[in-house]
């Protein structure tokens, strides 16, 4: 892709909420956010998060000790949930001067190894990048209505 | 009050009914699911921690709660 | 791919200079590290680091003020340099505990917009990815010797 | 010794000569580095700071360098 005229493009953002685990079908059909690396000169560092189920979870029922799981079952309160993520996206982006922001999120049955949650971030620099990822991260588990509940073996 | 996750679990329902006065604001709602429903309390550490989305929207303790809103518990998230 | 056996396996770790960008060919060539997704539910979390050529960079010349250009060129001290990425990548993965680590750096000229540094990281939980990321590319800069020249437009 | 980045554009060559005596430590070659090649000061903010790789190695100051040793200036990095 040829770089764009020098005025710096505006921030994208976008969220999605996807039935089951996520997937290279899944991020396609979300969008072009998820197409690779931004060649246009103005992304400097991007940042690719994927959340996995694990193979096992604190168990409440046995003192918090980690038990075999075979999936986490994520419910989402809709519309709540992906309004949530989208009011989540456009902030992080602009608080941290982010080029764009892509979010994908499970909703459903989502078994051991495969992908919960993908985020990815782009920005001029590195510590911008760092840091919205991670204040993203942060707040969903605050903010935005997903809940899971482990499928034990 | 729709709920959801483990107090879900807890309550072996996505819905509990929580009965408040005529005039009701967020804290009242959640002074009264304390009260009317204790196997939720785990789900409130303490009144102020709880947070109710009222029509969709994550709402403040002072905002009233009007018949026919659609008020739901959130709490415990485990999204990621 | 099916879980592996119930004991964790160990650490795995590659480090790879290759000339010009790198490019999904580059990656292939560097070995399964790059190879996507682990999903044998010891992964819990994924973080892949993209460094990208912008379009401009400060000037010495003009009081470091931001200048366009159209490529930097990436000069190596070999073998050293990667030595010293083999030796960075096995200490990290040691200091965090991570899964996997595994770094793509180009040698000569990378273009504006064009891949110069890949880093993917994958561990059980998310803070120690973050923070293995973040203390990969810190000490990078300080002890591989790998230099940048800008060529300006 | 070798030079590279911008010492080396400064220097205009990849490499540059700094004569010692016949026993030498890391920290006499930075000094002397220092007092020989004045356009070169500018990648050493002070001798402490300057890092020297002898055979591909990072040395301490006071490693010795012998006859036939690749000497090598580490400084100001830019990967990534």
């Amino acid at each position: 892709m040829m770089p764009d005229p020098s005025v710096s493009p505006t921030c994208r953002a976008l969220a999605a909420i996807v039935d089951g685990p996520v997937n290279p079908q899944a991020e396609a059909d979300a969008g072009r956010l998820f197409g690779g690396t931004d060649r246009t000169g103005w992304v400097g560092a991007t940042l690719r998060f994927e959340g996995i189920v694990r193979r096992d979870e604190a168990h409440p029922d046995f003192g918090g000790e980690p038990r075999s799981l075979v999936a986490l079952d994520y419910q989402t309160y809709d519309p709540m949930a992906q309004q949530q993520l989208d009011i989540l996206a456009r902030n992080v982006a602009e608080r941290h001067g982010l080029r764009s922001v892509a979010v994908l999120h499970s909703r459903g049955r989502v078994g051991v190894g495969e992908v919960s949650f993908v985020l990815i971030v782009a920005a001029a620099h590195r510590a911008e990048a760092i840091a919205g990822l991670t204040e993203f991260i942060d707040r969903m588990k605050q903010d935005v209505p997903i809940w899971k509940q482990p499928i034990w073996a | 009050m729709l709920i959801f996750g483990a107090a879900a679990i807890n309550a072996k329902a996505g819905r509990v009914t929580v009965t408040v006065g005529a005039r009701a604001t967020v804290r009242d709602v959640l002074t009264a699911l304390r009260e009317q429903h204790p196997g939720l309390r785990f789900a409130l550490p303490n009144p102020d921690t709880g947070r109710l989305a009222v029509n969709q929207t994550f709402a403040r303790g002072d905002h009233d709660v009007k018949a026919g809103d659609e008020v739901a518990l959130i709490t415990l998230l485990g999204g990621g």
